[in-house]
This record gives C-alpha cells, structure tokens and sequence, in this order.
C-alpha cells in the first residue's frame, strides 16, 4: 500500500533532480537542488526522521546551497551557450548512468527489506540520536570537527585574493 | 658485603649541571652574565650534593653502596638494562674529584671567558659535559655508562671547536670525534660480547658471571680476552692511548679551562675508570693486563719524548697527558687499579692546575702560546708561577707533594703487584725522569730567563682577549683563587687513602703495599735529576739544548715533529680509506646509481603508454569511477 | 507511523535520484552544477540511510546522516573556494577548459 | 474528525491573525514612533474625523490598497519566474514559522483540551531556524532575477548577511535549550511558568540575559532592518534586492520585513519572556506567592494568556523599531565583524558557559 502522497513527493523530486542536471541556468539549476532537497526533507518526516529533516533544511536548504547560489551570483553567471559537455561523453554518461539506476533498481528487488513496522516513541529525535551521536560515533563526531575545522582555514585561504 | 641503600639523592647531582646547561641553552643569549653565575653555580650544587651523598655512602661502612633507580629502561627477552645510578667508593673517588675539579675550573672559567661573546654557550656545553660524565661515573651499567660516555666525547667536540670560525679548531674537534668513533666501534662490539656472553651488562652482574665467563670460548678465544681487548679499544681512544691518542694534543685548540677540565682532569681519564671498573673482568684475562701495561707504558714514554720538544706549552702539557695516562694504564696493567685512580686523583690535581696556570699565563700574555716568546713571568705573574710550580714538582715526583706518592705507588707495583712488569718498571722510571724534565723546561722557559715577550703581547694573536696591555699582568682573582685551591689539592693530595679506598671495590686488597726507602729515594733522585737537567739546559747553559738537538740530527727531528704519527696515519689508513671510498663511489655511480636510474628510465617510458589516460578533463576520470560503480553493482547483482 | 510507504520505495528514489545525479556529473560542462549534481547523489544517499534505518528500526542510519551533512558542508566550503579562485584566474569554470593537470 | 480539522483551522488562522494584526500595529508604529523620535507628529493627514489617533486603522487600510493599485512594472530583462516569485519566498517561511509559536496553554471547551499552539513539534526550535535559513532565498532570488547591478549587489550582501547571523542567532538559542532542555516551545513556555524560590518566575531572561542580547542583535540582523540594512541601504544600493519591485510585490516585502519583525519579537518573547505566561496564573487560575488563591475559569485563563502574549510581542516590536530609527548603520565591513567577531565567539561562550553550568547543577547529563 503506497500512498498517493508518497509518488506524488517522489514525482516531484525526480522532476527536480532533473531540473539542476539539465537546466541551461545554473540559478534554476541552484533552485532545483533547494526543491529537491525540501522534498527530501518532507520524505524524511514520512520515516520519522524529524530531527535530519529539520537538519536538512537548516544546513541544506540554509547553508550549502545558498553559498552555490552565492558564487553563482558572485561569478555573474548566466545561461551557457554550450550547456552540455562534448556529445560522446554526454552519451556514455547517459548510458552508464541509466545503466546504473537500472541495476540497482534490479538488486533492490531481489531481497526483502527489513521493515520495523513499529519504533519506539522518540525515535527519530534528538535524543535517540544524540545518545547514538556522543556515545558509538564519538570517534567520528571529534573527527568531524577537525574535518571542518581544516576545511574553514581551507576556505578562507582559498577565498583571499591573491594566492601566493 | 653490605646490602646498597636505595635514594633519590643521585639523581639530582646528574639533574643539577643538566638544568644548568638548559637555562644557558634558552635564557643564555638574554642574560650571558646571569650564566656565569648558575654555570659554577650548578656545579656547587651538584659538589654539595656528592659530599652529602659520600657522607651518607661513607655511614654504611666498608663496602657499603647507594642505588637510584631511576626507571626501567631496556627489558628485551632476558636482557635487562635499567637506568640505576650507583655509588661506591669507587664513583664516590671519581664523583669528588669531576665536581670538585669541575666547580673550580667553572669558577676559573667565568674569568677566562669574561670577554668572550659566547659565553652562554661555552658554559651550556661546560655544564653538559659535567652532567655527561656524572652518568658515566654513576651509571650502574655498562650501556648507561656508555650514555655517558658518547655524552662526554660530544662535549669534548664541542668544546674542541668552540671558536669554530678558525677551520683548524673546527678540525681538530672533527679529528677527536672521529679517532674516538674508532675507539667507540670497539667499545660497542665489547659491550655486545659481554651482552651476549654474561647476559647482562651489570657491573655486579658481570663480576658474579666471573666462572662462566672464564671457561666462556668465542672463535677460539677466551671471552674475557676478547671482550677485555675490545674495551682497551674504547679505552683507548678515550683517554688516549697509542695507537689513538693522536687527538688529544689537537685538542689543545679548545679554550683552556676545556683542556683542564676535559682533556687532563675527567675525560680522558674516563677510560682508566671504566678499566678498573671492570677489573673483575680483567683479572680473569692476566694476558690483557698485560698489554695494556704496555700500552701504557709506550705511550707514557713515547709522549713523554715528543713532550721534551714541544715549545706550545699546551702542547706540552698534553702530551704530558698522554704521558700521565700511560702511567695510569701501567698501574692497571699490572693490576693495581687502585693505584691508577689514585693517580687519576693527584693528576686531576695537578694537571687541572697546570693547565689553568698555563691558561693564565696565556692570558696575561694576551693569547700567546709559544713558550719561546715568554720568559721572565715569575715577576709579573707571582700567583702563577708559585702554583705552577707546586704543579711541576708534583707531577715530577717530588716528595711530600701528591705526585710522588701516586707515581711511586705505580712504579713500585710494577716491580710487586698482582701481574709485575719489571722490565716495563724501568722504562716507568725512565718515563718519570722525562717528565720531571719536560716540566722542569716548561716551568723555566716561562717563568726564567730574560723576557722574551715584549713584543709579542702587542698584538693579540687569542681568542677575542680584547684586552691588550702593554706588559704581561697578573690574572684576576676568579682565575687565581681555583688556582690556589687546586695547588693545595696537588700538595696535600698525596695523603689520600685513595687507593685502600678503591680496592674495597675492585680488588686485589692488600696490593698497595708502600715501597721500600731505597725506592723512594731512587724515585726522588729521578725526579731531581731530570729537574736538574732542565735547568742546567734551559738557565745554566742556554746554548745546550741546541748543541743537542744539533748532535741528535735527524733523531731530534723526529722527536720534534712527534714521531710522524699522524702522517703515518694519515698514509696508513686515511689515504687507503679515501682511495677505497673513491673507487667504491664509482661503482656505487656506475652499478647502484644505474641500476636506480635504469628502473626509473623503464618506468618513465612504460608510462609514456599510460599517460594518454590521464586527459586532466575531470569528466573523464568521472566516467572511470562510474564504470566501476556500475561494475560494482553488477558484481553484487550476480 | 510509517504513513507513505514501505522503506523500498524510497531505496528505488533513492537509485534514481543518485542516477541522475551521476549522469549530471558526466553530461554538464559547468564545475559547479557538477558540484551540485554530486550534493544530489550524496543526498541520494542519504535517502537510503534514513530509509534503512526506519526500516531497521535504528537510529544508526540516521546518524550517518549527520556525517555526510558535514562532509558535504566541508565539501562545499572548500569547492566553491576552488571554484573562485579558478574563475579569477582562468574566467571560465568549464570544465573541459580546465585540464592541464595531467601527465 | 469535522471539529478537530475546525480546531486546527482555527489555531491557524488565528496565529496568522495574530501575526498580521501585530504587523500592521508595527507599521503604525513606524510612523509615529519615528516621528516623535524626530521630533515631528508624522502621518498626520491620516486624521479620520479630526482624531489623528485613528490614523492606525486609516494606515492599516489606505497603505495595501495603495501598493495594490499601483502599476506592477517588470523590468526588461528579468527572470520572470524568480522575479515573481522571490517576494512569495521572502515571506512565506517567515509566516510560516509562526505555525509552532504556542500563544496560549490549553483551553479546555466542553470536555476537549485544546493546545493553543498551531503545529505541536517537538523541535521546534529547529523548525524555526529552518524557516528562518529559507528566507534568504527571496533576497538572493530577488536580487539576481531583477537584472540589476543594484540589486544584484543587494541580493548577495544578503545572502552573506544572514547565514552569518544565523549562526550566533542559532547559537544563542542553544543556550535557552540548554536551560529549559528541550526543543518544543510550547513546552520550553510551560517551564518559564516554573517558580524561583517560590516568588520569581523562571524566565528565559533571569537564566540567558546574554543569550537575549545576541538573539536579539541576530534577530535584527536577519530581518535586514537598520542597523543591519546594508542588503537595501538606499545611499548606496537604491533600495537594494526590492529596487525593482512596485505594486503587490513590493507590498510583500514590506510584508515579510514587517512580520520578521513580528517573528523576532514574538521568538524572543516565547524564549526570554516567558511566551504566555503570566505571572502566578496557572491553569486552575492565580496563586499568588502570599498564599492567597484566585480560581479562574479555563477560558479566562487563556484569554489572559493570549493578551499577555500579544503584549509582549507589541512591547518587543515597538522595542525593535524604537533601535531601527535610533541608531546609525553599520558599515559592511563592521557588520561582518560584529557578526564573527563578536557575536560569535560570545554566543560560544555563553554556550560553554551554560553547558557547564547546567551540568554542574545537576542537570541530566
């Protein structure tokens, strides 16, 4: 039992994924990624996952793709004349990239998913992810934080004028 | 045997000139007035420290020890190596003399270095050198007393280049460090037999390994022959004996207070310690005791000869050195390392005061070495001359100063100790004789006669002594006042029990039994005599000496040009060497080189294939990593 | 609550979306819609995570999640960076004009 | 079923009521408060029968009529999606953050218990911040789809601008959660109704003074309101991202400035001011500190509520444009650093602060 919802959100995003790959501007090409990502978002909440939705939005939807729309406008740039890169290479990427979606469509079918019809009160919360987060992956999360920290200074020696 | 007390006291003796050579090292450059200061300073601590700890060793009685475990250092399978300090009469003899000695060549040292722009270095290696040679001193075990001494020989190279912007210092520090690698190769293969064969390196445990390591073979070879001739090696690189103690009158291009304290009064005795500290090791190898009483005896005479035509008179004194330490070997030779550290004791006496009173002649002299351009300084130099000359007639044996006692004790046991010698107690004796002379032309050439230096003052050939008079003068009080103290010590230094001392320790009891009267007088008329000879030489007759030298020809030349020790080296094993390294070099070009080159040239062609890959279109690379997702997929689709 | 479907029909949008995002990567000329199309696969990605981790009734799946939003941040920081510098000194971000990077 | 969607409507419209009403009170009070700060009487041909008070009503009407008679121009050369819809972004996620403000605590009306919250989330914090990372998109849209320099230059100022602010504003409420620890505001509201020695209402305030003020400098900041006005500084950009708009889209953006106004206030009330608390009014009426009782109805009680509600949103938005016709603007470059320089690095250590504080006081940890 599919709900109607679900493949309209599903039809939605596909049509959006589409617009960034295909879309002559980059800024609706921008726009199409904020779509998909809220959708993305919006499909979150239908897994219970409240907490990444809202995540997805803030640092998504708020962050990341404001900063390509930012270069885009800082770069001034417009509809591309030559939109799509040379024809052999735009058709082996078609071909392989179809033939991927088509295979693991093919092994998604094989096997029966777990399916845990019933979670317990709280999951997809803070806190259940939290515990997760400061206890199991607290390795990784310190990780992360120098990750980021390397990618700032990264950024803003990048960012300067002048490269020396 | 009385079971070792464990402190903490040690530790600190070695810590305190360590922190000093730490605070030279960063605060020195800010505040070099405030490092002549803590520089003596550590080492006064370090001198309080050793006589509270001697006090305490001296409690326990006869035979009694103070451990410091410190940690543990190597545990590998059975071996063991533990950082432990350890006291006995023996370290407690040796920890006196290097910081007594040391604090008052500090304190003479803050003098002579006064004007020199680096003196915030100079006492960071100074300091360095004293925490070094305490290692080796205390150290419980053979490989943490060679910690020590690695520590003291890069030092003594520091301190031998010091001012290393003459390139013939700077190579002279070079030439010890390498003729001591020599000695340090044997060294090391010493320890590893010893390692191998006693399965430790303990001090004590190698003595209670003695009937295991007796019947112990190695190639044919009795383990303690082996290991006892592979340590004389190490021995004697470090404290100067034929065949490689050819760097220590190089070594004279130091600053002063380093050949004092470094190349006459510790260091170099560093070798003799280790010696008649494994005396229990030695004495199962009669045959090497042997030998290293005739190296030491050849040595004690051959430096002695080239010593009677030197006319640097640091020059002189270092191989008066070499000489002394052949005497010291003697007495380990023939089996009385009691005697030897005792001599140890009286020569850091009296040749500390030697050559801090050559230091101060030099100085007032304003950088002149050259004692044929000196003279006449008894008037100028008062201070000196009375403390050089308690300095000459100790070493050359004249009674009741400390040389004589510690020379007889050594030429008698030659004749009567544990493995005699007699024929090597002759040329000890004929050795002696040349000592009392060369001193004796010393003493006279610098202090006698006419002045020679009027001229030679004017201008300052030294080392930065900025202070250029017109006559020579006498030092300041910081240099004369160690001079005084280290003049006592040579005068009364005779008295000292040292060698019943030591021999609680390493053994044989018994075998410093005092000579008879005749010896003593025979020993004192030597003594005299070669005195005599200087002056009737250098005062009575000056026309002598070149009459002789005229007479000996080319004997005298030889003398004078030190036998050609280093240009037979230099054609024996240096040229050899170069020449091998160069035709090695070639085929390291030709075979290793090109076969290194070759692959590279292989790879680099065989690439030219692959790089039409490599578009730099990131599309491209894309697509690769695509592909193999999709084959990926694929795989597990199967 | 599990209201709109079963976890493998978000795997299957899942495919589909990192497909196209994939095919994007290869087909587009501009480096930053390329850029984009890669924050789509990893979003692509995401999907899958949380879908499995509703599936399994863990909260592993989305802890992940979090991970691969700082990465992607970190990512976009860093790129467009790049991206910046580049425009400035070869006023082009295309990225078939950009390949003196090889041999 | 019928009743509860009725319900839920009602909490909606009357949240969305609220927040235009609040709105259109600001927008008087731009007026006037700006004229007696400078010292003028303002607006004072909006006199409706001689009685100059009754300019609000007069304001509140004539100005969209106004804007939405006027010609709606386009310029030459737009994107004629993203320019017609940039103003729709600017103030769509604003009202919508209004959806989890709580206004009120229960009503209980024959035998059912209503929240007097539009949406119950229980991250609510993070729905706002995410409503408030989505406004940026009308500037950056608005700006670049006009095809002007101008607006162009506005449009990334404030882009810039609020993901910079966002950042210290995110951070201050990091605090308040740490204080009241949770993320749902209706219940982050039931806990400033707790009291402090028995006397003293727990408020946001008395625990997050420093937290209040970044909150509050933040707020400003991403309504792009003077101080912070450099996305549409006229002196130097005309009017910034909205130079091109007239007629309806523009009523929207003065719109979406005017209920960031509202949003910011009506946050900063919920979070520092106890939302709708009143002081020593429970659900069963007063109880005063004194021991003295007052038992008041449960519709009574939530319409004190409510009034307290809007009295504190009113107070903190007459306070916000009180601050936007005092103060002098901010160079960009003063701006960015205020921002992390400043607001940052103190918002972190009101985090840390806080963090050991509520550990130390026995907090879960």
């Amino acid at each position: 039992m599919i709900a109607p919802l679900f493949v309209l959100l599903a039809l939605l995003t596909v049509a959006a994924s589409l617009v960034v790959v295909l879309h002559r501007n980059p800024v609706y090409s921008a726009l199409g990624l904020v779509t998909t990502l809220f959708l993305l978002a919006v499909l979150f909440v239908g897994l219970d996952a409240h907490l990444v939705a809202a995540l997805q939005i803030i640092v998504y939807a708020g962050a990341i793709v404001v900063l390509f729309l930012f270069v885009i406008m800082l770069l001034n740039l417009q509809v591309e004349p030559r939109t799509l890169a040379p024809a052999p290479l735009v058709v082996t990427g078609a071909v392989l990239g179809g033939a991927l979606g088509v295979a693991t469509l093919g092994v998604l079918g094989r096997d029966p998913l777990p399916l845990a019809a019933v979670v317990g009160p709280g999951y997809g919360g803070t806190e259940p992810l939290a515990e997760r987060l400061f206890t199991a992956y607290i390795v990784p999360f310190e990780l992360t934080s120098v990750l980021l920290l390397v990618a700032i200074i990264g950024a803003v020696v990048l960012g300067k004028k002048r490269l020396s | 045997m009385v079971t070792p007390e464990t402190t903490t006291l040690l530790r600190w003796i070695v810590v305190a000139p360590a922190l000093g050579a730490l605070f030279a090292l960063v605060a020195g450059r800010r505040a070099p007035r405030l490092v002549a200061w803590v520089g003596p300073g550590v080492l006064a601590g370090a001198l309080g420290l050793s006589i509270a700890a001697v006090l305490a060793l001296a409690r326990q009685g006869e035979g009694g020890a103070l451990l410091d475990p410190l940690y543990p250092w190597i545990e590998a399978g059975g071996f063991r190596a533990d950082a432990t300090l350890r006291l006995d009469a023996l370290s407690a003899v040796m920890l006196l003399v290097v910081t007594g000695v040391g604090f008052l060549i500090h304190v003479y040292a803050v003098g002579y270095m006064a004007e020199d722009p680096d003196i915030a270095r100079f006492f960071c290696y100074l300091n360095l050198f004293v925490a070094a040679m305490l290692i080796l001193v205390l150290a419980d075990n053979l490989l943490l007393l060679f910690v020590g001494w690695e520590g003291v020989g890069l030092c003594s190279y520091l301190l031998i280049g010091f001012w290393y912007t003459d390139m013939a210092n700077a190579a002279a520090g070079k030439k010890a460090f390498l003729v001591n690698r020599i000695g340090d190769a044997g060294f090391i293969l010493g320890l590893f037999v010893l390692a191998w064969f006693a399965g430790t390196l303990d001090v004590q445990g190698i003595a209670a390994q003695a009937e295991t390591l007796r019947t112990a073979q190695l190639g044919g070879w009795p383990v303690p022959v082996v290991a006892g001739l592979l340590l004389l090696v190490g021995a004697t690189g470090k404290s100067a004996q034929i065949p490689l103690y050819v760097w220590l009158p190089d070594a004279m291009a130091g600053p002063t207070p380093v050949s004092a304290l470094i190349h006459a009064a510790t260091m170099v005795t560093a070798g003799v310690y280790m010696i008649a500290r494994l005396h229990p090791l030695y004495a199962l190898a009669p045959e090497v005791l042997t030998v290293v009483a005739i190296v030491g005896t050849v040595t004690a005479l051959l430096a002695a000869l080239i010593g009677t035509a030197q006319c640097d008179i640091k020059r002189v004194l270092a191989y008066s050195t070499v000489s002394q330490l052949g005497f010291m070997f003697l007495a380990l030779g023939t089996g009385m390392p009691g005697a030897a550290i005792f001599h140890v004791v009286t020569h850091a006496f009296f040749k500390g005061l030697l050559f801090l009173g050559a230091g101060s002649v030099i100085h007032g002299l304003g950088g002149e070495q050259d004692m044929r351009r000196m003279g006449g300084l008894r008037r100028h130099m008062p201070i000196t001359f009375w403390t050089m000359l308690v300095g000459t007639l100790a070493i050359a044996g004249v009674p009741p100063l400390s040389g004589f006692f510690s020379k007889d004790e050594i030429l008698w046991g030659a004749f009567t100790g544990p493995n005699p010698q007699p024929l090597l107690g002759v040329l000890g004796y004929v050795v002696a004789f040349l000592t009392a002379f060369y001193m004796g032309r010393l003493l006279l050439l610098t202090f006698f006669g006419a002045p020679r230096a009027a001229h030679a003052v004017a201008h300052d050939s030294g080392h930065g002594h900025g202070h250029d008079q017109g006559t020579p003068h006498e030092s300041p009080a910081v240099m004369t006042v160690p001079l005084i103290l280290l003049a006592l010590a040579s005068a009364a230094g005779g008295a000292l029990p040292v060698p019943a001392i030591v021999e609680t320790v390493t053994g044989p009891h018994g075998a410093h039994a005092h000579a008879p009267f005749w010896a003593l007088v025979l020993a004192t008329g030597v003594a005299l005599a070669g005195l005599g000879l200087a002056w009737l030489c250098y005062v009575a007759r000056p026309e002598l000496p070149e009459r002789i030298a005229r007479g000996l020809g080319g004997l005298y030349t030889l003398v004078a040009e030190k036998f050609r020790v280093d240009e037979l080296y230099d054609r024996l094993v240096v040229r050899p060497v170069f020449g091998a390294a160069e035709r090695l070099a070639t085929a390291d070009r030709a075979l290793v080189d090109g076969a290194v080159n070759g692959a590279g040239a292989l790879v680099a062609e065989s690439a030219q294939l692959g790089r039409r890959l490599q578009t730099g279109n990131v599309q491209h690379y894309a697509l690769g990593v695509l592909a193999g997702a999709l084959a990926l997929v694929l795989w597990v689709a199967r | 609550m599990l209201t709109l479907a079963p976890p493998a029909w978000y795997l299957a949008l899942s495919a589909v979306l990192f497909a196209i995002g994939a095919m994007g990567v290869l087909i587009r000329r501009n480096l930053i819609v390329m850029f984009m199309a890669i924050e789509l696969m990893l979003n692509a990605v995401n999907l899958a995570f949380v879908a499995l981790a509703r599936g399994m009734g863990s909260m592993d799946g989305q802890v992940i999640v979090f991970f691969v939003m700082a990465v992607a941040a970190a990512e976009a920081a860093v790129g467009l960076a790049i991206m910046l510098q580049l425009y400035r000194s070869r006023a082009t971000i295309n990225a078939d004009e950009v390949t003196t990077l090889r041999w | 079923m019928g009743v509860e969607v009725a319900i839920a409507a009602a909490k909606a419209g009357f949240v969305l009521f609220l927040a235009l009403q609040v709105m259109g009170l600001g927008v008087f009070f731009e007026r006037k408060v700006s004229a007696v700060i400078q010292d003028r009487i303002g607006a004072n041909r909006a006199a409706i029968f001689g009685f100059a008070g009754l300019g609000l009503v007069n304001t509140l009407v004539a100005d969209p009529i106004k804007f939405l008679l006027k010609e709606d121009v386009r310029p030459a050369g737009a994107d004629r999606l993203l320019y017609t819809l940039a103003p729709v972004l600017s103030v769509l996620p604003a009202l919508a953050a209004f959806a989890v403000m709580p206004f009120g605590d229960v009503l209980e009306l024959e035998g059912r218990t209503v929240n007097l919250q539009a949406a119950a989330l229980n991250v609510g914090v993070l729905y706002i911040l995410a409503m408030a990372s989505l406004g940026v998109y009308g500037v950056v849209l608005a700006g670049w789809a006009s095809n002007n320099r101008w607006s162009l230059l506005g449009g990334i100022r404030g882009s810039a601008q609020m993901i910079s602010y966002e950042i210290a504003m995110g951070l201050a409420l990091v605090g308040i959660v740490l204080t009241y620890d949770t993320l749902d505001l209706q219940e982050m509201a039931r806990r400033q109704g707790e009291l402090l020695w028995g006397w003293l209402p727990a408020w946001g305030v008395l625990y997050q003074p420093l937290g209040l003020v970044i909150f509050l400098v933040a707020g400003i900041a991403e309504s792009k309101r003077i101080p912070f006005d450099l996305p549409e500084s006229e002196s130097e950009l005309v009017s910034g991202y909205f130079t091109e708009y007239s007629g309806a889209k523009h009523l929207m953006f003065m719109m979406a400035d005017f209920v960031e106004v509202v949003l910011v206030a009506a946050l900063a009330a919920t979070f520092f001011f106890g939302g709708w608390q009143v002081p020593w009014l429970g659900r069963e009426g007063f109880a005063f500190p004194w021991g003295q009782q007052l038992p008041l109805p449960s519709l009574a009680v939530a319409l004190l509520q409510v009034t307290a509600f809007m009295l504190k949103v009113i107070v903190l938005t007459f306070f916000q444009i009180v601050v936007r016709w005092t103060l002098p603007r901010f160079r960009y470059d003063q701006l960015m650093r205020l921002g992390w320089k400043g607001l940052l690095p103190v918002a972190l250590l009101n985090v840390v602060v806080t963090a050991t504080v509520v550990l130390l006081a026995g907090g879960r940890a």
